[in-house]
């Protein structure tokens, strides 16, 4: 299973500064191993960020995205003490979700 | 946003079952347009993601380096002051495939987000808000990609 | 990514001469700053905080009694002191080594089996990880490493010996990119470390997270490399050579503040 | 091999607290040390093998030196110097100068002899580690001297020519081997030690002194 991300969300007045970092390879896809070959890509696709459980944010990342993925983004009207989660999911199905409360 | 995504997403059911076979292995991503992240110009991207002709804008902004001492991480953030934004996207003009991240907005999120992409070489990086209204907007810079170590 | 070898036809470099030089310098140390803001070596500080108190091995027993030089379970400061001699083992060890030995005696671990295993491969992943926690518990704190015992100070002269040890097709030695003040090789600037390089330079600033491959590098890695790039032949994990080195440099950071885990080219 | 050491090194360790005096070793028992503990921790890796660290006189006498914090007497300088020139390997054809343009990829490339290439890897020169070379590229080391306009900097116009022919050969052994002119230089023996060949040497030869060259323009 993949490891968990480090979410941190920083609230300042009535936004909050989400800052996460995504355990991933980000396999490119371009990249050819010791025997030649090419490592097949191998990325995250999928990213939903939700504040106390409404969604936010989607996006959609492609290849080129840097290996261990950071993402920053702002949240209006998340307040100290609420819930901000993160969902990724990457092009082999696999899937991690984590949770951060806002201070 | 949300019709075509759902749309995407019941063909990707169909797929997903046709993918068992592997047959279609590329259609069993839910929700990832395959095409505008294949593209590889940023004309041939927008028109895969339905959208025209850009125009350039002051109203967005793009922060990256001048020179990054190393393509794998670039920092990129992209951002926009103005209001009725649908996406943010990230492009790498030069890199095997232009597209490179898509941001989807909610009245729930600043159109500014930041990350880290990667590049093969020297490019214009473009910062790009597609409009509820059909318009499309830019801002680009040149990043330069120079070799920082001993370069094995 | 394929590794790209950009040669930038900088025109307005190529006229403007020395000026333009220090502008692409103050470039390259911007995008350095930008960097600075998420270092995804939180993700394996993370990791490590885990798996210290996690139980794992043929014993199944946590590293929580594990004794870094500061007495058992102790990990803030320990960092900045290391390496030192201990005496349980009766040898000069630096926090990967004596990891490698709370693997072995606490939890059942083969250290043998784990010296021989490749960076980034199977254990060596969970010891990187652990590096990395530990190191972050010192952050900031200042260099002291003991001399007191003979084999520390024995163990100094060696490391010293081996810095200036020129050898390999190419006769270098550490000291041939790190034993004099601001050169760089390529664009990367090289700390003298024949003296303390200062805060946060050379020995204070590892583990690192390496952007140009994604990695997470302890110290022993980031000798290894070193020696890799010195063409020399390959240095056991663990081994005295490379602990003789790391005992040197780290009386010579002596005073000077960690700022690892740091986030690197 | 592990133990030996280990042995040793306690053996010192007793000697010295016997001695009455809890010290660190002599000089000599440190080197003799070091020696002991260089052969138990490195180890032959894909095409690198340890022996590489059994080195010559010229790097011991420079090791020695630097450790001691003085440099080399100006005798054993000077004969060392004298017996790296005379180790030098001039060009078998008579041909100085090859071509320009690969020899900008030999100074490019820091490539070859590490244990993470492989024997068929083309050697590079490692030339931009270290020096400023074409004032194109901006990704250049400072260990070195600046070799911008080498040529025309000492005035050569045509390298066959026979008042270039001192700076032309000057060049060429400072790169074959660099210890024949400066004992203990920072600079690899590239043709000396096997790092390039002697085509690849005229190659970069050619970068720094054939008029044409961008470093001469």
């Amino acid at each position: 299973m993949a490891d968990p991300m480090r979410i941190r969300a920083q609230a300042t007045g009535d936004k909050t500064t989400v800052r996460v970092l995504m355990a991933h390879e980000m396999e490119g896809g371009q990249r050819k191993d010791a025997a030649g070959k090419i490592v097949p890509a191998w990325f995250i696709q999928e990213v939903t960020a939700t504040h106390n459980g409404k969604t936010v944010l989607t996006a959609e990342w492609g290849p080129a995205v840097s290996k261990n993925p950071f993402l920053q983004f702002v949240v209006k009207g998340a307040k100290a003490g609420d819930k901000i989660g993160v969902n990724w999911k990457d092009n082999r199905g696999d899937t991690r979700s984590d949770e951060a409360t806002v201070s | 946003m949300q019709s075509r995504r759902q749309a995407l997403k019941k063909t990707a059911v169909v797929a997903g079952l046709l993918a068992t076979t592997s047959l279609f292995p590329q259609f069993a991503f839910a929700a990832f347009n395959k095409d505008a992240f294949d593209a590889k110009s940023v004309a041939d991207a927008l028109k895969a993601l339905g959208a025209g002709a850009p125009t350039e804008s002051k109203d967005v902004s793009i922060t990256a380096p001048d020179i990054a001492e190393n393509g794998s991480v670039v920092p990129v953030a992209v951002a926009t002051t103005l209001t009725g934004v649908k996406s943010m996207l990230i492009m790498v003009e030069k890199n095997p495939a232009t597209l490179t991240a898509m941001f989807h907005m909610t009245d729930s999120v600043d159109a500014a987000f930041s990350a880290r992409v990667k590049m093969g070489q020297s490019s214009d990086v473009y910062a790009i808000a597609i409009m509820n209204d059909g318009k499309v907007l830019f801002a680009k810079k040149e990043v330069k990609v120079t070799l920082g170590g001993c370069g094995g | 990514m394929t590794k790209t070898l950009s040669l930038i036809a900088l025109a307005c470099l190529a006229s403007t001469g020395a000026m333009a030089q220090k502008s692409a310098v103050q470039s390259i140390e911007e995008y350095r700053a930008m960097l600075q803001d998420g270092n995804p070596s939180d993700l394996f500080e993370a990791k490590g905080e885990g798996l210290w108190s996690q139980k794992r091995g043929p014993k199944n027993v946590s590293l929580q009694q594990c004794d870094l030089g500061k007495g058992p379970g102790v990990v803030k400061g320990v960092f900045v002191e290391l390496p030192r001699y201990f005496a349980d083992t009766n040898r000069v060890q630096d926090l990967e080594s004596r990891l490698l030995t709370c693997m072995e005696t606490l939890q059942g671990f083969n250290a043998t089996d784990i010296a021989k295993t490749p960076f980034g491969k199977g254990e060596q992943i969970n010891m990187t990880a652990l590096a990395t926690w530990i190191a972050a518990e010192s952050r900031d704190m200042r260099f002291n490493l003991s001399q007191n015992h003979v084999q520390e100070k024995t163990f100094y002269e060696v490391g010293k010996r081996l810095f200036f040890q020129r050898a390999g097709p190419h006769d270098f030695s550490c000291a041939s990119c790190h034993g004099q003040d601001n050169t760089r090789i390529r664009l990367q600037d090289l700390p003298n470390l024949t003296k303390n390089p200062g805060d946060g330079v050379g020995f204070a600033a590892w583990p690192a997270y390496r952007v140009s491959n994604g990695q997470m590098w302890g110290m022993q890695q980031r000798l290894n490399d070193c020696y890799r790039q010195q063409r020399f032949p390959y240095p056991g994990f663990g081994s005295d050579a490379t602990i003789a080195l790391g005992v040197y440099l780290g009386v010579n950071s002596q005073g000077s503040a960690s700022v690892a885990p740091a986030i690197k080219r | 091999m592990k133990k030996n050491h280990k042995i040793l090194l306690s053996a010192l360790a007793a000697a010295a607290v016997v001695a009455g005096c809890a010290t660190v070793p002599g000089s000599a028992d440190l080197d003799q040390l070091t020696t002991q503990i260089v052969k138990a921790s490195f180890q032959d890796q894909g095409i690198v093998k340890a022996a590489v660290l059994d080195t010559d006189e010229t790097n011991r006498a420079c090791s020695a030196a630097d450790v001691s914090g003085q440099p080399l007497d100006d005798a054993s300088a000077k004969a060392i110097e004298a017996s790296n020139l005379k180790s030098v390997k001039w060009p078998s054809n008579g041909k100085f100068l090859g071509d320009w343009k690969e020899g900008e990829k030999i100074a490019q490339s820091g490539r070859g002899l590490t244990w993470s290439d492989d024997a068929k890897t083309p050697n590079g020169g490692n030339c931009y580690n270290c020096h400023q070379i074409d004032k194109k590229e901006i990704s250049f080391g400072t260990i070195g001297p600046s070799l911008y306009n080498y040529g025309k900097l000492r005035g050569v116009a045509d390298p066959a020519s026979p008042d270039a022919k001192p700076i032309v050969e000057y060049t060429w052994g400072k790169v074959w081997n660099s210890k024949a002119y400066n004992a203990c230089s920072n600079m690899p023996r590239a043709g000396h030690t096997g790092i390039l060949t002697e085509s690849q040497v005229a190659d970069v030869l050619a970068l720094l002194l054939d008029p044409k060259s961008p470093v001469n323009q």
